[in-house]
């Protein structure tokens, strides 16, 4: 089986076959064997060359694609707010997306989506054109008004919620079409606040 | 004292419960609508409901809550820190319901909640504060006035709201010519927030550290000063990450420093815990910079270090114990202890506040580990409090063990359902200057700017090449469950490996 | 020293992964089938497959974890306790492989592991040890010497094996008649259990107490004692519970104590952890008993009371470096300790095993308390190897503090899945003759037998109720998932509710 | 719904029924109301009388059938290896078998069973006639032999297992029937290994 898996902009074949007890994981063309098992939603994975993880008494402890024969890893998942899957390697949560050809994973969907929604808007990249509250919460501020012209990472929003003052930013370069809020209004979370263009 | 009630939530709530149980005393949860099945509901002897979500509506409502308390039979009230911890009226509603607030008096909490109020008593005890105003600035001082006062202090000079706290009303002033809106904003924020517009002048030091310390003080007239906390390490004026002693404080300068606290408190009769907090400029001098009337976030590592239960003393001064630690305990050091404190915040999004319900949790442990934390898997972080759900601390022989220990522990953790910040804290105990523990007040802040948002998940390679791998798989299993998938035999073969087992 | 391999497993294994990363060392684990997942495999940077269920064909096979050590480029392997930790071939055939053995050299290892030789090296450093044979009585001391020796003895006599340990081998001996038949027994067992059926004869002293002396030796001549641990609180003589300091050892007792234990520890030019233990009766005699060439399960109490890392210090003190603790940190202890050996044992079966899946878990957390687990929700306890799944310790500033949180601690303790001893500890943190510390190590015993099997889990009659109600509603539920279920609405609606939230 | 939940070897009946959010519990003819929120498999309850649990603002802080208006209770369940259902309140075990007419589920079957094979025992009660092996393990000792004579509780074979010798006592008092194993043998769990008559 064969996916394209999306990280942090680039997209990379990954094919999955089984092998006895174990799986052969191919990325890139490069072949790494991996044995799995599930403990309560967590899995422990070990990773190491094709020819098997290392039995004691073998000699050679060859690195292989990065791995050494017996990379051991703790991993779990969770689905990501934008449609993605993060994957909790050790503890670190690596955000990645999914595709297959004839695989309708919600997961999959959504970021087809989100690519396509990106997609034709040029230079300005993926980022989105809308700036939703990621909460509910009041506006405590708005700081730009129509046709304003905004630079990434320009705050936009304050927004109060958990005790706290949280600046929107944009996620962009941009000119501001709309602004959806007013001083002092409650929102609720993914209420369209700013729109960019 | 036989059975308390506790005006609070979250981790606070979680580990009051825990020092009632110490001392065997029974417990009362109090509880908004969102909150039924928090965790310290399920802890508690008892719950009782006492609104809906807005804290106005639940947390903060003394009458509800002091009816709580009757209804209960409950004869004591700890209101914990935030909320109701630090209002002179609940104090004394409670003593006028016959019920013991455990924490100082209204009076002090009244004048030390002043700003000015608490400066004048800190220099009628002898000791400096930050050079400013000695009486509030209410709406009638004119302009020019306070352009003289400015003037007289120096620029870049502090205004800050008299009723202040957490940032609010607080704004910094570098010319004469930003004097006059400064004010205004900051009087008006002050307004809205503390319903007093009321303001003073500070000088601004340049950079300083924040250190404070605690005290303890008896209805014996015992006053206890402890090991000084370092503070300095926030951001945007909030703490997150505190350690106890200062890296940069000398024995001599904790005498100095201890003894100051310790006569402001005896000085105002304080009883209870309480927290001066001190502005330390690079000289080495230092100005008292408010009190704190309650305990304090950061109290564990004032626990780890001394070994003194602070929450449990504060029930034992309520009922009248008097204190009998010795102050070689509370003011020599053992080790080093650091706490951390967990936000369900996103740091990866300028740290917005992340709500939502946790599906999985792994809390560290082991050697030198203690995880206050305020929730479990399948517990909901609502959006109407504060987003505190862990303190994490790790105390070790040396600062060093304990920086050790804590990079130990926030590797150990993992949150599954919303986002935290961890991975803030892994990066932040491996900055150069964390590890030198060369800060002040500003530092975070400045190295936080220069990152510019990159992500602090930023995972090594091989960590990604992982992710990919797990993915895929997770995806061949997907389809696996459905019946045509190719893949499915590997993993029933699993599955019956793991029944036979 | 960069990378360790553990030759271990559960809880001790976890324990040795966190030192390391807190030295910035990188971690192999090994396992054997049934241990594939296990959370030490999970926690380790690698993990190498070792062989199969028996401990004979995975934990005890010297060969193939020295090869996976030089496979993995392992530079130390740490043995932990049990399994090979006593093995004086398995740390010969590391230092063979060039492999840092995390421990004593393998003379030290065969020199203190044989009983007979023990005792005569602690005579000759002059420390008492239980009168009693001084040579092993092999198979070829005839019944009328092996009489002889008794009588000078006294009687009751111990039988015990020299080669021996954890209770087998050991026979009590009332008068002469008895001694025949008890001598041919412990040959039996020990000739069964050690390959080994030399036996040796030792003074019964009445209802003594187990007191040992945790020390560290590094290879520059420095011996540190540590202060005492109190081991009396012992199942069937397996230790259950431990405590740091005796809570009858005076300063004067602890000086000569550990005076003793360190003279044993340089006469034989020890080296890395062991432990010194002894009895100690009534009048405040101390008879040196045997030593420990390794660590303790019970080393984290003296961590708690004295702030230093045994097994961080195991390794510092192989890769060579000088001991630099201070001696009055290791013998003052700071406030007291406790330590509960959560066993997956049903208390109610008469302590039988009760290995598999836990199904869910939740550690006890919050201050003074620290749980070095080996095993999470999901994972499962084999049927194969030790039992323990838990270290839970508790620390206070005196003992009493360190027992009420405790007693909340294991109150906490909530394992689902598999039966385990946290309702045993329940009962025994509340009987008075624990609380009073007027232990020695028949009490428990004693106290068992007067139960005669009364279940630990009593609960209160509120409880019962409560679980008559919750059994009833989860009834109720799992008729209201079928369609027909009257019932059906109200969980509906709670679902919907929580949905909503 | 009415249930018949056995407890300790006493069987109470208890009646449930809905009462908007919250349920009405009768156990006995005392009647408690109770509200229930699951997290993560856990349940939050609170426990109080009829008219409801106490709100802040109501007097009468009264006990009704042994519960405080406001009693908070953590309540989880997992299966006993005897079909009894084991529920855990606030961390304490309370095994419990429950019957209702109509319902078939597992553990109502199985306690079913348990009751049926104690019955025809007359003085000796509940307690089984067969003593099987709680775990795998190797057989250390067989100490008695058919026809002894046993008491309740006293040591009939000793199983290795876990590093541990365990023994494992009679029931109840009773002859032997039958010894299955032999000294060494390894045996798989629930083995029968002695038979009482």
């Amino acid at each position: 089986m064969t996916f394209e898996i999306e990280q942090d902009g680039t997209r990379r074949r990954v094919t999955v076959r089984q092998a006895g007890d174990a799986w052969v994981v191919e990325i890139d063309g490069r072949e790494v064997e991996v044995s799995v098992v599930e403990r309560a939603g967590r899995w422990s994975m070990l990773v190491g060359p094709v020819d098997g993880p290392a039995k004691a008494g073998q000699d050679n402890p060859d690195v292989v694609s990065g791995f050494s024969r017996t990379s051991s890893y703790e991993v779990a998942f969770e689905p990501g707010a934008g449609g993605e899957l993060i994957v909790h390697v050790n503890g670190v949560a690596v955000p990645v997306t999914i595709d297959q050809p004839g695989l309708s994973k919600p997961w999959a969907k959504a970021a087809r989506q989100r690519r396509g929604r990106g997609a034709g808007d040029g230079a300005t990249g993926d980022a989105p054109r809308t700036i939703v509250a990621p909460m509910p919460g009041r506006i405590v501020k708005v700081l730009v008004k129509p046709d304003e012209v905004v630079a990434a990472r320009q705050p936009l929003v304050v927004v109060e919620a958990m005790k706290m003052e949280n600046e929107l930013r944009a996620p962009r370069a941009g000119i501001v079409a709309e602004v959806r809020v007013a001083e002092g209004a409650s929102v609720e979370a993914n209420t369209v606040l700013v729109v960019l263009r | 004292m036989r059975k308390i009630l506790i005006a609070n939530r979250g981790e606070i709530a979680v580990r009051i419960i825990r020092a009632c149980r110490d001392l065997q005393i029974a417990t009362v949860a109090v509880y908004s609508d969102c909150d039924r099945a928090a965790r310290h509901v399920r802890m508690a002897d008892e719950a009782v409901a006492i609104g809906g979500n807005p804290p106005s509506d639940s947390y903060l409502r003394i009458d509800r809550i002091v009816d709580a308390a009757n209804a209960t039979g409950a004869h004591g009230v700890h209101p914990g820190y935030g909320f109701l911890a630090e209002n002179e009226e609940f104090a004394a509603a409670c003593r006028d319901a016959g019920l013991t607030f455990i924490g100082p008096r209204p009076e002090a909490i009244a004048l030390m909640g002043s700003k000015t109020a608490a400066r004048a008593a800190a220099m009628a005890a002898g000791v400096d504060v930050v050079p400013g105003t000695e009486t509030p600035l209410t709406a009638d001082a004119g302009e020019d006035e306070i352009a003289r006062i400015a003037d007289r202090i120096g620029y870049p000079v502090m205004v800050k709201a008299v009723a202040g706290g957490g940032g609010k009303g607080m704004r910094v002033v570098g010319s004469r010519d930003e004097l006059s809106g400064a004010v205004r904003a900051a009087r008006s924020e002050a307004g809205a927030a503390f319903g007093d517009s009321a303001i003073y002048l500070e000088r601004r030091l340049s950079r300083p550290r924040h250190i404070e310390v605690q005290v303890l003080a008896d209805h014996h007239g015992t006053v206890l000063p402890f090991v000084e906390r370092e503070c300095s390490i926030q951001r945007r004026h909030q703490k997150v990450v505190e350690e106890s002693p200062s890296a940069i404080v000398s024995v001599d300068l904790r005498t100095r420093l201890t003894a100051a606290a310790a006569s402001v408190a005896a000085s105002v009769g304080y009883t209870n815990a309480g927290t001066m907090e001190f502005l330390l400029d690079a000289a080495g001098r230092f100005y008292f910079l408010e009190m704190n009337t309650r305990l304090q976030v950061e109290h564990p590592v004032t626990e780890m270090v001394t070994g003194v239960d602070l929450v449990e003393w504060q029930i034992r001064i309520a009922r009248g114990e008097p204190l009998t630690i010795d102050p070689a305990q509370s003011l020599t050091p053992r080790g080093h202890a650091i706490e951390c404190r967990v936000y369900a915040e996103d740091p990866d999004s300028g740290f917005l506040p992340s709500p939502g319900r946790i599906t999985d949790v792994r809390p560290p442990s082991g050697p030198g580990i203690r995880d206050d934390s305020g929730v479990e898997a399948g517990d909901e972080v609502p959006v109407y409090y504060d987003a505190l759900i862990s303190k994490l601390v790790a105390w070790g022989s040396s600062r060093q063990q304990a920086v050790s220990r804590m990079r130990r522990a926030v590797a150990e953790y993992d949150v599954r359902g919303i986002r935290t910040t961890v991975p803030f804290f892994r990066w932040l105990l491996d900055q150069p200057v964390f590890r030198d523990a060369a800060f002040d007040t500003e530092f975070l802040d400045t190295l936080l700017q220069q990152r510019r948002g990159k992500s602090f998940s930023e995972p090594e390679s091989s960590l990604r090449e992982v992710a990919l791998i797990a993915a895929a798989l997770h995806a061949s299993r997907a389809t696996a469950s459905r019946p045509r998938g190719l893949a499915e035999s590997a993993w029933t073969q699993q599955a019956k490996r793991e029944i036979l087992q």
